[in-house]
């Protein structure tokens, strides 16, 4: 069977993707990075649905999702939060170094 | 009888401890990072005695695996994090040397790169390994920027940006393996991994290669190498060669082996380790940075080692496990030499370097270390490469290993270079003495490279597990 | 204004801590030994969370919960709402009507409310009522933005946008 | 040039990554999922993992919410792994945004209107952040939310204060003996039970408050800690003020 | 009889969260038809308010669990709401935005706040 409620974080991936290698500001990559982010960790929560089901709390009456993914992406968004701290202080590094932001004009790359 | 949980919890405890001293005394802080890192080693060799018995499991919570998370340490994975904390502890005295403020916070995030390394390889849990690949990387991103200079920000967001790609890869491999078979358990994958679709588990494969390939140095994702190890302090430069990426090339042998155990996908992983060799040293050759061109040397070697666990005979998967614990060693040596080399000459150059080394206190190890790495005998390096050669050479793989050859002659080549120009005679008088934050770490390494090269038994009778481990053990 | 012992402000800040806690963990199924655990709980918390903020909470403490206060503050309720849902369907008006009926600009009224938390809360009560939005207080001047300007001067102003509030405000806050 | 390699690369990763996934069910019933095998008993379940957890997930944990149950006991040691890795994103932001010649900015004075309202806001943000983390166990939330609206109620103070400065020693001694906390818990179950994250305490009545053992004593530590190391980030990242 | 109370409860409640999305829709429009900034911004707070509110209270009577919770939700939501709006007019009129051209009067700009 051929399934295809999974393309769109697919899409949000491969989005984030091409932004990271085609832009040249260092904010729009980490933005990239961000998206890249969120479209896995959608992906991990749809893997877990199961049709007409509820949240895995037992006071509420069930069926209920698959709980492993829920668990997992929040460990994963709790790390993506970090990196993405990590790389806009790493930025802002950057910025009070050179004065901008745009990767062409930090690397001295002639247009 | 140790836990190996012991190995992650103490240095945890350690670090979280840690800024509470560092409100009275900083100087406390970087002894107290010293002895966790040495109680981790003792730790980790003693484990290493019990893990050559029998495979250590320990259980995380109470809870059976795969419902909880379970620890998993063979004979292999032993030894690699007994090499890993043993030159940890040496680093951690060359850390000494690292004046910059904020010394507390610096080395919290030291010993959370050990303490992520080290769980990177006792992990037997899928999802565990990503948390402790990300632990690793991200207080690798914090040094690698540490110096905060220009080249090192702009490595150290190379390495952010490439980093957090390969984590969205594995991330996704992950996804795969758990949407087919509902475990996260390594040994639990690896009994259901035929039950997936075929294409799927390639994928899944291939997400988890490429993503653990970023830490492990392989060839299309390491373009941050040379850029944030030329930019971290020198000690960080030291431990990104021997920790991190050691414990992301165990990472992908258990991907290769523990978890997927393929047999007809391997020629895939022979081709990067190659290209990642060629690259590597080829450019090492043309480099005039002498962090820089160990940087790129450590590409190859790591390239090296990746090839050997694609042969996958039992010889060449022995070799790429000495050469990773040699590599380790030396590498750790060299990086701290050029520290020195680099302080005395007051430049990054390596002609700016002439005689530099003569002082025998540095020249004497350093040699070693080169030697080593060049793989030269009687040294560690030798066996490495020795043993990767005959496997290759048993699988037929004639055309691959006269290229392997090729590189190790220029590899050869450029470290000959470098070292006929820091034992040069002339300018005797800039030649300084190292201190003991110097010098004690390079003999600790030097001594254990010879040691292991002359009597390589121990090293050998921990290698001979290797057979187990293709076959999926732990 | 005379002066209160901080010992009231604390007081004064974990009371109200509690009765918030206490309304958030109720609910009409729970048991009476489940909610004896919840206010142990809530106790606790609120303890905490008055030692780090009474400061900031009130500077009146307990004096603020007078009978006379808390009479006026009821009788303000309905007058508040009231004002609230006559902003909204002004704000349908001048949205739907297709002529854009609006004049805007922004005008300074005055207040003798002297209590911070009286002068928040008539800052308040004048954004949510029709057409009118409180930019800044500055002392006892706010500035507020007017969809339709009726009077630019302070006085006529005032008593446009005031209306009844700021008697009820006094009550409560003065 | 570059562009068009950066498309030709993201519909590549996209082609072959939805051809992985097209085959991959959507919403299907629990029942149908694979066993699971438990390799060091060799034995295989009848029943697949997501079940055994909704199944036995009260009684082995005593945790009402089974997301809960599954991140701070099941898979605890995950966690203490996320906690050390936003303890090092503090860490690493501190460190980089590190000033040694501090030079005092310039500030703008703030709305009065926030000011005001922040004041009184504060308390009760704090009282909301530790009302979503003590009922992890029991409602959706835990550490992690609770601990971001703890640091959003600090957050306010930088709003409407702009020369407000939270003591960075508080802060780190707060988010130590928090994680300290969290790894001595651990080190008791493995000292009572002899294993690491043991749930050593009674486990109470589900739905109840005290209950699910040592849960809501970790989500507790996790809160304290997520919440002065968000803010320690938000501190550090403003750079120093005067 | 109780039965006919909680159905006339979550009629009423239903009817709440009508009126409720009612207004939120109407914020939304006011957000394209408005000229400038702050225009824009009292219909949104005006209307996102009490839309807000009384889906909560719509909430909170169709199931009663939820009823004290919602109610405090909604307490905080009032006290903040404005504060915010206040907070973003002042910023952006800080940072240069330009009031209407049809606006007749602004006194704010005679305003000299010390920084």
């Amino acid at each position: 069977m051929i399934q295809y409620y999974y393309l769109g974080s697919i899409a949000l991936i491969a989005i984030g993707m091409y932004i990271v290698i085609a832009k040249r500001n260092l904010i729009k990559i980490i933005l990239g990075l961000d998206i890249m982010d969120t479209g896995v960790n959608l992906l991990f929560i749809s893997i877990g649905y199961v049709k007409n089901a509820t949240a895995p709390i037992e006071n509420v009456p069930g069926p209920y999702v698959d709980p492993i993914p829920q668990a997992l992406v929040l460990t994963a968004i709790v790390i993506g939060v970090s990196v993405m701290a990590l790389a806009l202080s790493i930025a802002i590094g950057i910025y009070k170094k050179t004065g901008t932001l745009e990767l062409d004009e930090i690397l001295g790359v002639k247009k | 009888m140790i836990r190996p949980v012991l190995l992650i919890a103490l240095p945890l405890f350690f670090a979280f401890l840690s800024p509470i001293i560092g409100i009275w005394s900083k100087k406390g802080v970087r002894y107290l990072i010293i002895f966790a890192t040495a109680l981790n080693a003792t730790l980790a060799g003693i484990l290493l005695l019990e893990a050559l018995q029998k495979p250590v499991f320990d259980i995380i919570g109470g809870f059976q695996p795969p419902l909880g998370i379970v620890l998993m340490v063979g004979p292999l994975g032993a030894i690699i994090a007994f090499i890993i904390n043993l030159v940890a502890f040496a680093i951690s005295i060359y850390n000494l040397k690292v004046e910059k403020e904020p010394i507390v916070r610096y080395s919290m995030l030291y010993l959370l790169l050990v303490m992520g390394s080290t769980g990177m390889v006792l992990t037997g849990d899928l999802f565990n390994l990503f948390v402790f690949l990300e632990v690793t990387s991200i207080a690798s991103y914090g040094l690698a920027a540490y110096n905060k200079d220009k080249k090192g920000y702009l490595g150290a967001m190379k390495y952010v940006i490439i980093g957090s790609i390969g984590s969205t890869f594995v991330l996704l491999g992950i996804a795969l393996i758990y949407s087919q078979l509902r475990t996260l358990n390594m040994l639990d994958i690896a009994a259901r991994i035929g039950t997936m679709d075929p294409y799927v588990k390639i994928m899944a494969f291939t997400s988890l290669f490429l993503g653990f390939g970023v830490e492990a140095e392989m060839f299309p994702l390491n373009t941050w190498v040379p850029d944030a190890y030329d930019g971290a302090p020198h000690p960080i430069s030291a431990a990104f060669a021997s920790l991190p990426a050691k414990a992301g090339v165990f990472a992908l042998a258990r991907v290769i082996f523990t978890m997927f155990s393929f047999t007809n996908f391997l020629w895939f992983v022979v081709v990067m380790g190659l290209l990642t060799v060629f690259f590597g040293e080829i450019v090492a050759y043309t480099q005039k940075d002498l962090k820089r061109m160990l940087a790129y040397s450590s590409i190859g070697q790591m390239g090296m080692i990746i090839m050997g666990l694609g042969i996958g005979t039992t010889l060449a998967v022995e070799g790429a496990f000495y050469q990773m614990i040699a590599h380790a060693l030396g590498k750790a040596l060299l990086f701290i030499a050029a520290g020195f080399l680099i302080y005395a000459a007051r430049s990054g150059k390596i002609e700016d370097m002439k005689g530099m080394a003569r002082n025998p206190l540095i020249g004497i190890p350093l040699l070693i270390g080169a030697l080593s790495i060049m793989g030269m005998p009687p040294f560690a390096g030798f066996y490495g490469k020795f043993f990767i050669l005959m496997g290759g050479f048993s699988q037929g793989y004639y055309a691959i290993i006269a290229l392997f050859l090729a590189a190790s002659i220029v590899e050869v080549a450029y470290y000959a270079r470098f070292i006929k120009i820091v034992f040069e005679r002339g300018n005797e008088s800039k030649v300084i003495r190292p201190d003991a934050a110097t010098y004690v770490p390079l003999i600790i390494l030097a001594i254990i490279i010879v040691v292991i090269g002359v009597y390589p038994k121990p090293i050998l009778t921990v290698l001979q597990h290797v057979g187990t481990f293709i076959a999926g053990g732990a | 204004m005379k002066k209160v012992s901080n010992a009231n402000r604390f007081a004064y800040a974990f009371l109200a801590f509690i009765i918030v806690w206490c309304t958030l963990t109720f609910s009409p199924r729970i048991k009476p030994d489940q909610y004896l655990e919840e206010f142990i709980g809530g106790v606790v918390i609120s303890l905490i969370a008055a030692a780090l903020s009474y400061k900031h909470l009130s500077q009146r403490g307990l004096y603020n919960l007078s009978p006379k206060r808390i009479g006026w503050f009821f009788a303000y309720i309905p007058v508040f709402i009231w004002a609230m849902i006559k902003a909204n369907f002004d704000v349908a008006y001048r949205v739907l009507s297709p002529k854009k009926p609006i004049k805007p600009g922004i005008v300074r009224i005055r207040t003798n409310l002297k209590n911070p938390a009286g002068k928040l809360a008539l800052a308040n009560s004048i954004t949510l009522t029709p057409g009118t939005m409180t930019m800044q207080i500055i002392d006892d001047k706010y500035y507020i933005h007017w969809i339709y300007v009726q009077s630019e001067d302070e006085k006529e102003a005032g008593d446009i946008i005031k209306g009844e509030f700021e008697k009820y405000l006094k009550e409560v806050f003065e | 040039m570059k562009k068009a390699l950066a498309i030709v690369l993201a519909i590549l990763i996209f082609i072959v990554f939805a051809l992985a996934f097209v085959k991959i069910p959507f919403g299907e019933k629990m029942s149908t999922y694979p066993h699971y095998y438990n390799p060091i008993t060799n034995q295989t379940s009848n029943m697949s993992l997501p079940q055994h957890y909704l199944t036995y997930g009260k009684n082995d944990t005593g945790a009402t919410n089974m997301v809960t149950a599954i991140v701070v006991d099941y898979r605890g040691f995950d966690t203490l792994g996320e906690v050390t890795v936003l303890f090092l994103a503090s860490t690493g932001v501190g460190s980089l945004m590190y000033v040694e010649n501090k030079v005092k900015k310039k500030v703008r004075r703030s709305n009065a209107v926030v000011e005001t309202g922040s004041k009184l806001l504060f308390g009760f943000i704090i009282l909301f952040g530790a009302y979503i983390f003590i009922h992890g166990h029991l409602t959706p939330g835990g550490g992690f939310p609770g601990g971001a609206v703890i640091a959003s109620a600090f957050l306010l103070l930088y709003l409407a204060y702009p020369k407000f400065h939270a003591k960075h020693e508080k802060l780190s001694v707060s988010e130590s003996i928090a994680g300290l906390t969290f790894v001595i818990v651990g080190l008791i179950g493995l000292i009572i039970a002899g294993y690491f994250l043991y749930n050593f305490l009674p486990f109470g009545l589900p739905t109840y408050l005290f209950s699910a053992g040592v849960i809501p004593l970790i989500y507790v530590a996790i809160g304290v800690k997520v919440g002065s190391e968000l803010t320690a980030i938000v501190d550090s990242m403003m750079g120093v003020r005067e | 009889m109780t039965a006919v109370v909680y159905i006339i409860l979550e009629i009423i409640g239903y009817i709440f969260i009508s009126i409720g999305t009612f207004f939120l829709l109407l914020a939304s429009i006011g957000l394209i038809r408005m000229p400038d900034v702050y225009n824009r911004m009292q219909t949104a707070t005006k209307a996102t308010t009490l839309g807000a509110l009384s889906v909560l209270v719509g909430i909170g009577l169709i199931d009663l669990w939820w009823l004290p919770k919602s109610l405090i939700l909604a307490i905080f939501i009032v006290l903040t709401a404005p504060i915010g709006a206040s907070a973003l007019a002042r910023a952006s009129y800080k940072h240069g935005v330009k009031l209407w051209k049809g606006s007749v009067v602004d006194k704010y700009k005679d305003e000299k706040e010390e920084d």
